[in-house]
C-alpha cells in the first residue's frame, strides 16, 4: 500500500469500508429476523472495491450496479436511512420500496440501480454514457459487474458497442472468483478477464481488489482516461465474498479453506493495519469510528422501523407516468 | 397511463399532396429529429444503407452520423442503450429490423424499459420509442415474417402502436415520443409502399382512441396493422352482398381502447377479430375476452378470430396466403357470423 | 401435434411414500437420467450447486460432469446448444433459472427449436426439455417474478406443460422426454416445497389431458401451476358457503384440452379463470375466447378472469401478495358470479 | 498458390466454385422471372469459402450454415436438383420448399440449415458438437457465418462455451467486409476477427479467401487440430461479395471502384489462370467443364419448373412430429 496518502482520505476510505460491512452485517441480522426478505446478497469481502473505485467519481458521473449493490449505494451518498428503509420495503425507501435489497435507485445520484439481471446493466449503462457524450458533458458513467456477468452476450456487445463509439464507460468487473456457485474457470475458457477487454481494443488493467488503495488508483486512472477522451476503460477487480451468494446458498461449492485464506486478506482488517501503522489512527479511534457508524446504522433501522408500507391502492401508481414529458420544441 | 394528447396541426391552408406509409414515416423521422435534439435514431442500417425498408433514407446525410447512427449487429445492446439513453434525458428512437430479431431484446425491453419506472418508485422514466418491422407476406419464411405484436401488449409498462394508414404514419412517431414512457412501434411490412393522399400539414395523431375507419350496423371487424386494408377490402365485398360492417382500427394494441370496442359491439352485436398472429393466445383472444366479459349480453352470436394458422410461416406463395387472414377469409367469417342464428 | 401416451407403470405393490414436489422432480430426473443415455442435464449451476431450486442436488455426483452440465451465465447459447443437441439426436434437459432470464434465449426457442421441423419440411425434430421456474410469491421483486407461460403458449412448434401437483412433478418429465418435440416445462417456485403422499411406483404421466382435481357443479375454476393450490382452497372456502366448485388443472397449456374445459362449463355453466400472469393478453383471454366461441350459449354469466394485476411484481409482501391471485379473491369472484343473474 | 496439387483434385476445386457462380447467376436470373422469391443472397465472389472449406469434412461431419448457403449445399453434395427446386418452394425441393433460399437442409447431408437469424446458427453448431462430443464420435461441426454475426452475443456465448467444453466445432467465419450496408470498421472495434478467438484461447488463423487452396488447407489443419481433439477452432476467410447483400439491396453504401478492385480477384478467374498456367486445363476443356454445369443447372431448373406445390391441406404438417420418438429403455 502506498505510503502518501493524507491521513483524512485513508480515514474516510475505512470509514466507507466499515460502513458497507457493518450496514451488511446488520441486514444479515434482519434477514434472520424477517424484516429484509427476498434475495439478499452481501458484499462483505469486497468493500475495497466500492469503496475505492466511487472516489474518483464526481456528482455528475452516473453509476449502474448489480444485486450485490447495497455498498456502492453507501458510498455514493445514498443515505443508509434511504437504502434500510428500501431493503424493508418502506415508502421511505429510496426506490418507495419497490424495488428491495435488488434495485436501489436515487436519481438524484444518477444511481440507476440495482440490477438483477447478469449482465443487464451494461447495455444501460452504455446508454447512459452515450446520452452524456450526445449532450457534449464529459460525465463518466461507471458500471459494476461481476465475472460471471462477462460470459453473457450483454457484455460482448457492449464493450463493442462502447469501444466503437468510444464512449465514456468505466467497466468494472468485480471479479469475486465466483457466478453464484460456478467457479471462474468453469464458466470461462479465458480467465484473465482483462483479456477479453482487448479484443475490443479496450484498455484494461486488473488490480487487487482487496486493497482499496490500489482500486482507487486504478480506477482514478481509467477515469481521467475517459474525461480525456480516451473512451470506455476496462478494470478488472480481483476479490472475493466472504459470504455465500444469497442468503439461500448453502455455499457448497467450494472450500472452508479457500474461504479462509482469503479471510486473511479482508480489505479492512488490512487497511486497518496500515493506518495503525502509519500513526493514523489506534484502537481509542477505531472504536470511536465504528461507534458513529453504528449509530448511524442504527438510525438507519429505527428510520425503517418506523417507515410507512405504501398504500396498496398506490400499487399500480409509476406503472405509467403521471404526465407526458413537454416535447422540448413542439 | 397517460393520455397523451395529439399535438394541434399549424393552421395553415391544408394543401393535399401524394405519399406513401414508407415516406410519411421518414417525413415523420425528420420532423421529429428537426424539433427536438434530444431525439436520435438508432439501429442496424438505419444510416448509410438507408434502412433496410428504405424509411430512413436520406436522414444520415441531412442530420449526421451522431443523430442517425449505425449499430452493429448486437440488438440486445443497442436496444438496451436506447433504454439507458432515455433514462438518461435523451429521447431515442430505436428501429429494430423486424420483430422477429427484437427476441434477442427482450430481455431489456421486459425487465428494463418496462420495469425501471415502477421499480424505482417514479424515478427513472423510460422515454424511448422502439419501431420494428412485423408480418408476413413477402415469402421471407419461418424466421421473418412472424407478428408477435400481442407478446408487448401483454406487458405493463409499455404502449403498443401499429399505425394502419398514412396519417397514422406521418402522426404516430411525434406522439409517440412525446410519451414519458416506452413506446413499441409496429409496422407491418405490407404498408410500406401504400399510396395515398395526405394534408400538407398533417401533425400528431392521437394514440389514445381506435378509429373507425368505416361505419356499419350488421357487423364489427375489429383489426389493424397490415390487416386493416384486407378489412376494409372484405367490408367493401360485404357491402355488396348487402351486409354493413363497421371497420375498426384499433391503432394502440396497449391500453386497449376498449369504449370504442364495445360500443360497435353494442351496435353490431357481433363481430370478427382479425389479426395477423397465430390464434392461440393471440391479441385477438385479449378482445374476444373483453367482449365476453363486458358485453356478452350485447352478443347476437359468438366472437369470431380470423388470425394466422399456427404454423411457422412456409415460403411458398400459395401457402403462405393460405396461412395469412385475408379479404377472403374475413368476408367468409363475417358472412357466416351474420347468417349465423343462435 | 402427437399424443404422447403415459407410459404404463410396473405393475408392482404401490407403497405411498412421502414426498415434496422438488424432491419429485429430482426423482424424476434420476430416472431419466438412468434409462437413457441420450438424456443429460444443463444450466447454470445444475451441478455443483445443485440446481438454484436444489432440484438437481445430489445427481453431478451420481451421473458426472458430461451427464449434468454447469454452463457458464449464457442462456442464449447453451439453449441454443439444446436445441443444437437434440437436432443431432440427443435428449437434453436444459434448465433456465427461472422464465425472467429465458428472455435471453427467446430467439432461439422461437426461431430454432419451434420452426426447424416444420421449415425443413420434417426433416429436423428437436426432441428438447426446457425447464424453467416461474411466478411470483417470495419477494424477489420485478426482474425474477415474471410468468410469462402465455408467451410459449403461443409459438407453434412448441409444448408447454406446467405440473401443479407432485405426480405431475414425478411424471410429467419422462413423458415430456418422449416427445418428439420440443417442451417447455413451467414450475412455479412457490410449489417446490409442496409436501405429500406418492406412489412409490408413479411413472410418467399423461400430457394430453387437463385433470379435473375436485369435482363440482355450480362453477368451473379453470387454472394450472401456482395458482391451483390456491383454487383448490378457494373451492374448499366456497364448499363452506353452499358453492360446489369444479377445479381444473390444465396441466398442458399448448395445445389446451378445450374438450376438459367445455364440457365443464357446459355442466357449471359459469367460469372463472384463474392465471398468474397479467391479465392483457394472457393465457386466461385464451380460455375466455375458447368457451365464448363454443359454449357461448352455455354460458350463465361472462366468464370472470383471475389474474396478476397488470403492475411489474414489487418487492414488499403486501404488495406483492396484492398483486396476484388469492384463495380469497378466487373465492370472492366464483361467488359474484354465482350470485350474477343476467 | 500452392503447385503441388492433384490436376484431379484441383479440377474438382475449379468445378465446384464454377458450379455456385453458374447456379447463383441462373438464380439471379430466376428471381428477375420471379420464379424465386423472398429473400434471395448471392454467394458470388465468395464461392472459394464454401468449395476450400468443405474439402475437409467426410459425410459423418456436420454443417450449419446461414440464409447465403445454396454454395454450401452445393458443395456439401445436395444435388442441384433439390436446391433449385427449394427456391422454387416446390414439395421436390429439400426442405419440401417450406424454407426457399434460407432454410437449406438435408438431414442425410447433415446439412443443418440455412439460418436466417445472424449469429442464430452458432448455438446450435456448438449443440450439434457436443451431441457428437457426448456421444465419443470424432466428428466436426463446422459452422460458417458472416463477419457481422461476430458482433452478435451469440457468437461470443457460444465461442466461451465451445472452447471451455472442448467441443468439436470449426467456426468459419466468412468476412466479406460488409453487414449489409455496414462496413466492418463501423461494426467492430477491433477489425482483425481472429483476434475475438484468441480472447477465448480458441486457436485462430486469417486466410485469403478468394485462394481456394489457402481455403483448403487453412481448413483442413484446424479440422486435423479438432479431430486430434484440440477443441475449437477459427478459422478467418477473408473475402468479398460481388453482388448487393440480396436482391433487395440498391447497394448504395460502397464504391464502384472498391467492388472493381476485388473483382480482379475473382477466385475463379485467378484460379482457372493458375490452373492453366500449371496446364491443367486449356479453352477447349473449361468449355466442356462450363457446358457440363451449364446442363446441370439447366437439368434443376426444368426439375424444379416441374415440381410440385405442396397441397394447402398439408400446411400443418410438421408444425409438429407425426410419431412419438421411441425412448431408448423403458
Ligand atoms: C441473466 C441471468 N441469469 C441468471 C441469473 C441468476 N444469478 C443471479 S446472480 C448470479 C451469479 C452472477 O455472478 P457474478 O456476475 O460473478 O456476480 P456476483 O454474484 O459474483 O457478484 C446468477 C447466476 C440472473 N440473475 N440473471
Ligand atoms: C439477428 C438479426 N439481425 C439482423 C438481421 C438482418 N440481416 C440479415 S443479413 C445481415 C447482415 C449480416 O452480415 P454478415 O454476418 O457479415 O453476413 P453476410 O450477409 O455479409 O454474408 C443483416 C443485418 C438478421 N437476419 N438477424
Ligand atoms: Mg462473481
Ligand atoms: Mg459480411
Amino acid at each position: 500500500m502506498s505510503g502518501d496518502i493524507p491521513r483524512e482520505h485513508a480515514l474516510h476510505l475505512l470509514r466507507e469500508m466499515l460502513r458497507i460491512r457493518l450496514f451488511e452485517e446488520k441486514c444479515a441480522e434482519l434477514y434472520g429476523e424477517e424484516k429484509i426478505r427476498g434475495f439478499l446478497h452481501l458484499y462483505i469481502g469486497e468493500e475495497a472495491v466500492a469503496a475505492g473505485a466511487m472516489q474518483s467519481l464526481t456528482k455528475d458521473d452516473a453509476i449502474v450496479a448489480t444485486y450485490r449493490e447495497h455498498g456502492h449505494a453507501l458510498v455514493r451518498g445514498i443515505s443508509a436511512n434511504a437504502v434500510m428503509a428500501e431493503m424493508y420495503g418502506k415508502v421511505e425507501g429510496c426506490s418507495r420500496g419497490r424495488g428491495g435489497s435488488m434495485h436501489i435507485f436515487s436519481a438524484a445520484h444518477r444511481f440507476y440501480g440495482g440490477n438483477a439481471i447478469v449482465g443487464g446493466g451494461l447495455p444501460l449503462a452504455a446508454g447512459i454514457a452515450l446520452a452524456d457524450k450526445l449532450r457534449g458533458v464529459s460525465h463518466v458513467t461507471a458500471c459494476f459487474f461481476g465475472d460471471g456477468a462477462v460470459a453473457e452476450g450483454a457484455f460482448h456487445e457492449t464493450a463493442n458497442l462502447a469501444a466503437l463509439w468510444k464512449l465514456p464507460l468505466l467497466l468494472l468487473c468485480e471479479n469475486n472468483l465466483y457466478a453464484m456457485g460456478t467457479a471462474l474457470e468453469r464458466a470461462q475458457s479465458e480467465t484473465d478477464l482483462a483479456r477479453k477487454a482487448a479484443a475490443y481494443r479496450i484498455p484494461s488493467t486488473s488490480v487487487d481488489g482487496m486493497d482499496v488503495l490500489a482500486v482507487e488508483a486504478a480506477t482514478r486512472a481509467a477515469c481521467d482516461a475517459i474525461r480525456a477522451g480516451a473512451g470506455p476503460q476496462f478494470v478488472e477487480l480481483r476479490t472475493y465474498r466472504f459470504r455465500a451468494h444469497s442468503m439461500f446458498d448453502p455455499d457448497r461449492y467450494r472450500d472452508k479453506s479457500e474461504v479462509g485464506r482469503w479471510k486473511e486478506r479482508d480489505p479492512i482488517m488490512t487497511f486497518t493495519a496500515f493506518l495503525r501503522g502509519r500513526g493514523d489512527i489506534d484502537d481509542a479511534g477505531l472504536d470511536a469510528l465504528r461507534k458513529e457508524i453504528e449509530s448511524e446504522i442504527a438510525t438507519a433501522v429505527a428510520f425503517a422501523e418506523a417507515g410507512q408500507w405504501e398504500a396498496v391502492s398506490d400499487l399500480t401508481k409509476f406503472v405509467y407516468s403521471e404526465r407526458p414529458l413537454a416535447g422540448r420544441a413542439s | 397511463m397517460t393520455a397523451i394528447a395529439a399535438a394541434v396541426p399549424p393552421a395553415a391552408m391544408p394543401g393535399v399532396v401524394k405519399t406513401t406509409y414508407r415516406d410519411a414515416l421518414r417525413a415523420a423521422h425528420r420532423d421529429a429529429l428537426r424539433r427536438d435534439d434530444r431525439v436520435f435514431l438508432m439501429g442496424e442500417d438505419v444510416g448509410r444503407y438507408g434502412g433496410c425498408y428504405a424509411v430512413s433514407l436520406g436522414l444520415l446525410e441531412e442530420f449526421g452520423p451522431e443523430r442517425v447512427r449505425d449499430t452493429p449487429l448486437s440488438e440486445l445492446a443497442f436496444v438496451g442503450a436506447g433504454i439507458g439513453a432515455a433514462a438518461a434525458g435523451m429521447r431515442p428512437i430505436v428501429e429494430v429490423m423486424t420483430v422477429n430479431f427484437s427476441l434477442l431484446a427482450l430481455d431489456q425491453i421486459v425487465n428494463s424499459a418496462a420495469t425501471l419506472l415502477h421499480m424505482s418508485g417514479g424515478q427513472c422514466a423510460v422515454p424511448l420509442v422502439i419501431r420494428m418491422a412485423t408480418g408476413a407476406g413477402r415469402q421471407v419464411a419461418a424466421q421473418h415474417s412472424h407478428s408477435l405484436e400481442v407478446w408487448y401488449a401483454h406487458v405493463p409498462g409499455i404502449r403498443v402502436v401499429a399505425p394502419a394508414t398514412i396519417e397514422d404514419a406521418r402522426g404516430m412517431l411525434w406522439t409517440a415520443l412525446q410519451d414519458p414512457d416506452p413506446v413499441v412501434m409496429f409496422e407491418h411490412v405490407m404498408l410500406y409502399n401504400l399510396e395515398g393522399e395526405i394534408a400538407e400539414t398533417a401533425g400528431a395523431t392521437d394514440l389514445d382512441h381506435a378509429a373507425v375507419r368505416r361505419e356499419g350496423s350488421d357487423i364489427s371487424i375489429v383489426t389493424y396493422g397490415g390487416c386493416l386494408p384486407k378489412s376494409m377490402r372484405a367490408a367493401e365485398t360485404l357491402a355488396a352482398d348487402g351486409i354493413s360492417a363497421e371497420v375498426i382500427d384499433l391503432r394502440t394494441l396497449r391500453p386497449l381502447d376498449d369504449e370504442t370496442i364495445l360500443k360497435s359491439v353494442a351496435k353490431t352485436h357481433r363481430a370478427v377479430i382479425v389479426d395477423e398472429g397465430w390464434r392461440s393466445c393471440g391479441l385477438s383472444a385479449e378482445i374476444a375476452a373483453r367482449i365476453a366479459e363486458s358485453a356478452l349480453y350485447e352478443l347476437d352470436a359468438p366472437v369470431v378470430r380470423v388470425c394466422t394458422v399456427e404454423v411457422p410461416i412456409p415460403y411458398p406463395r400459395h401457402l403462405e396466403e393460405a396461412a395469412l387472414p385475408q379479404a377472403a377469409s374475413i368476408a367468409d367469417a363475417a358472412r357466416r357470423l351474420v347468417n349465423h342464428h343462435g
